[in-house]
């Protein structure tokens, strides 16, 4: 393939990656978004074949088909629960490869006995030591959300003093490779020492806070594939990279922003472990709860109703059968709503993929600024598994989740609580909500009273 | 213009070009974009083609092979969820 | 990677970036909006000190002096009559 | 300096132009982001200076203030009304520059005995072509504006067939040049046409549709400036012509959609002649008329009031007064807001900018898609000067305006319109909402009507 047109086409895969982000801006033209971005992902591979000499073809087809096979399998067998998961482990997988190419590059030219510049040695560096914290970082991370590695936060004394000397200790070593000691020795020392920060990065942080380092992580590995750009004098690396860059950055900053924490809070906080909470003392407080038949009995002759679905709706799997319900009451003209907080669950968006998963259309979701105005002249308001998203303790100044943003659902008329118990959610504390005069607790595991519910209100 | 120059001036363009689109993405399709932007980052795929194909010496090709087994991985993996993700979304 | 081409590249991605914030612009903004594009294409004026700057002939010179001066009144008149415009727009 | 410093300041200077228009995107942060663009461009500036060897400072220097110090004066002594002619003016000569550089450059390449290549002659005939028709289209649409050149199209026979051959040849002329016969004679030749050109796109389009073509003709010079750079291999040059293209696209594809009509038709459908109407027959169907005094009395006993300026305001210059009369009204506790169409006015933003000129705040003035759902329960609309962009005749669909989106003013409870007479506007059709019973017609020039206005409400 001749050169020019080589690089005019990698120039409109570039253009197809941005352009098909563009399209993930709205639901109806998200897929064709994503077919878009492969699109340009399957340009970039083929001009990388035609251009490049291969001399070991048959390596190179066994090492791609395994791959494909792999994440196609993956992609197929999981359950739309474990996505937090399946997006870790394959961002590690992304960040492993920057690094291995960095790798790789560095023994040819070392190989070939051309001595690095600085410019090449930085980048080389910059590509091995993103490139493998990311690898190291999403595994535990990965681990984590699965439940292979404990969810708590793990700490140790000193341990910040420790982690900053020993990522001090890299940085210092970086700049000595990068200057001019640029042995094979220093650099696998480099690149061990990298996967060790990565997993020392990564423990202490709480598993729920998992998401926001999944996040974090993806950024990381588009900024290693970008240094891989710049390593090997590649467009197209460095223009997807920084993509993906901005992307896990935004994305990163739009959940701390509505957990009201910074970003420093969550990767030094050694908050949100999942583990057993400071139990709220039961019965100390008086609350109202009522069984399915009369929550049944409050939905069905309701004039509106706003769902409010949280993280126990993903942990019970009881979005189908939310479905049922809300057909159920819209059978009987009542008008339903979602209202979803841009954090509840565990993952940004979390709940809106799990009710589509449900086939509830995207149009009755409203976000919070959609939401929150109309709470006013809605009957009843039915909270799923949801808990520190409609908190008013967010409005208390002392509150740890002060200035959260939340759902207003205290301005409805009446309020249907659907959880277990009355233990706290993520933040771990107590929600006074539960306690309201226009509070009806619903006690039980969400998939149970739903099956229920269900049943119910079609005799209602 | 040096290489790495040139590289730069890409890089700050395609993040402020970046930027703009994704802060477009509205919470609904955050997951999606997670998911998608990772796929993305699987990109790594084309400099393991490279190297992979040129490498003379066992260790770089080896190191090769492995970084295509992940990209690949991280690329097909993350566009086919994605696209389970979003066939999911469907307006009533 | 050819000049040629790598230009080709950052117009692409300036361009991509550009359409987005354009379109950002409120309706209220959209005639400083003009003049401030406006004021920008005086960059020409880059060219023309480059021009004038390695001038040999007095051809080359005066053609370079032209455009200096029609690209200031450009730059200078459109940046400053945008700022008289939007100085008047007040939050009451 | 440097050149790796160079470079990276001219970097800079990219990111402030993105930023800078970023910041243009609320009326709180655009002064800061003109601000920074210029900042950008006074970087851009200086790295040029310093980077590149000057043989003759003095005469740079001079050239430099004498295009500082004209720009500054209009600037300062233009009446803000003017701001379309300035606009206009301002952008021929961008254009103009960027001809001359590509010219100079031009030269400069013969005259060492370079051959140039394709690519090259390419860049180079581009960055003339694109120059010189921006600079006397711009010219010429500046004499529209200013009333120098008549606003009626003008148009002679086969004057469409005519264009194209003239067209076509300078084309072919162009591909000749590029592939090979770069001669001076040829290049004058051909910058001679280009001016030609420029000047028989932009006569047979009617003065009113001049904003269209400025905006169309600002993004042709941000276009030859990016051919520029192509020619000099300069990159802030690409990026910022890029930047400037762009805008200048979207804001004409903008206003053709406000219009509902296609920029073919704008360049080619000799539409929108400035001079006399097909004056509507006065008396053929009743209106109902009032003069101040009555409507004061109107306007001073409603609970709401909805201005709807239109370019009758700005004619009649009668802002200032139109704000005096809002204050009183306000004073006596009557809501008032102004409904402002994207299109009011012959620039998009016109009446944004007329307003703020008058001390309006921007956040009294509303958008069509804001203030269309409150007319519902508004009092009073005053219409100030506006006819096509409250003409109900844009719903029937074979109206010349069919689809044009209005703001819906009938709905209101009553309706006054200032104008001095039943004349049209803009597009020449008569305009129903004047005979509608709730309609009241208060008949005169906009600035004495309004000077009129104050004093009766004030004694109201
Ligand atoms: N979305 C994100 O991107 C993200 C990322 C990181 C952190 N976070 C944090 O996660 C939290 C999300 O708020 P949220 O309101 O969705 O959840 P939450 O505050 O964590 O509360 C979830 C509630 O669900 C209940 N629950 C658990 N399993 C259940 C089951 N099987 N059946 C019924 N109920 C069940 C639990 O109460 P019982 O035990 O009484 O049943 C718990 O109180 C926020 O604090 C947010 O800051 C979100
Ligand atoms: N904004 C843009 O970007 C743009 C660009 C190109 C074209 N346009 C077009 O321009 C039109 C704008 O609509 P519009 O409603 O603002 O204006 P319009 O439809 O052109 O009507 C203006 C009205 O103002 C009246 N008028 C003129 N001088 C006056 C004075 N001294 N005192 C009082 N009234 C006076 C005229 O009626 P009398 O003669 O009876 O007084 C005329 O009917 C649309 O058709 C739009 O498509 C807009």
């Amino acid at each position: 393939m001749n050169s020019t047109v080589a690089h005019l086409a990698l120039l409109l895969s570039a253009f197809l990656f941005v352009s098909g982000i563009k399209q993930l801006s709205s639901p109806g033209t998200a897929r064709s978004g994503n077919a878009r971005a492969s699109l340009a992902m399957l340009i970039a591979v083929l001009v990388t074949v035609f251009q490049n000499e291969i001399l070991s073809w048959p390596t190179v087809a066994a090492a791609v088909v395994t791959g494909a096979v792999a994440g196609a399998f993956l992609a197929r067998a999981i359950q739309m629960t474990a996505m937090p998961q399946l997006v870790a482990i394959f961002n590690g997988f992304g960040g492993g490869a920057s690094a291995a190419v960095a790798g790789a590059e560095f023994l040819r030219l070392v190989g070939s006995g051309t001595t690095l510049g600085a410019g090449m040695g930085t980048t080389i560096v910059l590509g091995t030591l993103i490139g493998a914290v990311t690898f190291s970082g999403s595994l535990i991370a990965f681990g984590k959300l699965q439940g292979v590695v404990t969810g708590n936060p793990v700490t140790f004394p000193l341990q910040k003093s420790f982690n900053a000397i020993f990522f001090g200790g890299i940085l210092v070593a970086s700049v000595a490779f990068a200057l001019g000691d640029a042995s094979p020795e220093m650099y696998f020392l480099l690149a061990g020492a990298a996967l060790v920060l990565g997993i020392l990065l990564v423990i202490p942080i709480g598993g729920a806070d998992m998401p926001v380092v999944v996040s974090l992580l993806n950024s990381y590995s588009g900024l290693a594939a970008a240094a891989t750009g710049f390593v090997l004098g590649n467009m197209i690396l460095i223009i997807a990279g920084a993509l993906v860059g901005a992307s896990g950055l935004i994305l990163t900053r739009i959940m701390c922003k509505a957990m009201n924490r910074s970003l420093g809070n969550v990767a030094f906080g050694a908050f949100g472990s999942d583990g057993p909470k400071a139990r709220v003392q039961a019965g100390e407080r008086p609350v109202r709860d009522v069984d399915a038949e009369q929550a049944a009995m409050v939905l069905a002759y309701a004039g509106s109703v706003v769902v409010v679905p949280g993280y126990g709706l993903a942990v019970a799997q009881a979005q189908h059968e939310l479905k049922k319900v809300c057909d159920l009451l819209q059978e009987r003209g009542v008008k339903v709503r979602f209202g979803i907080h841009p954090v509840a669950g565990r993952m940004p968006g979390h709940m809106n993929v799990l009710l589509a998963e449900a086939d509830v259309s995207y149009d009755q979701l409203l976000d919070l600024e959609e939401i929150n105005p109309e709470f006013d002249g809605t009957d009843v308001v039915l909270i799923v598994g949801a808990n520190d998203v409609v908190n008013p303790a967010a409005r208390d100044p002392d509150s740890v989740i002060a200035g959260m943003p939340i759902l207003d659902v205290d301005r409805a008329r009446n309020v249907i609580v659907m959880k277990r118990s009355l233990s706290p959610g993520f933040a771990g504390i107590d929600n006074d909500l539960f306690y309201l005069e226009r509070t009806l607790m619903f006690f039980g595991d969400a998939k149970q009273s739903m099956v229920d519910l269900v049943r119910e209100v079609r005799e209602a | 213009m040096s290489e790495m120059l040139i590289g730069l001036y890409v890089f700050v363009l395609a993040t402020l070009a970046g930027r703009e689109v994704i802060s477009k993405v509205p919470p609904t399709l955050h997951t999606p974009l997670m998911s998608g932007a990772n796929a993305i980052s699987g990109i790594a795929i084309i400099g393991a083609l490279v190297v992979t194909g040129a490498a003379t010496t066992p260790a770089v090709r080896w190191l090769g092979v492995a970084g295509i087994v992940m990209a690949t991985i991280n690329v097909v993996g993350g566009f086919m969820v994605t696209d389970r993700m979003l066939r999911m979304f469907r307006k009533g």
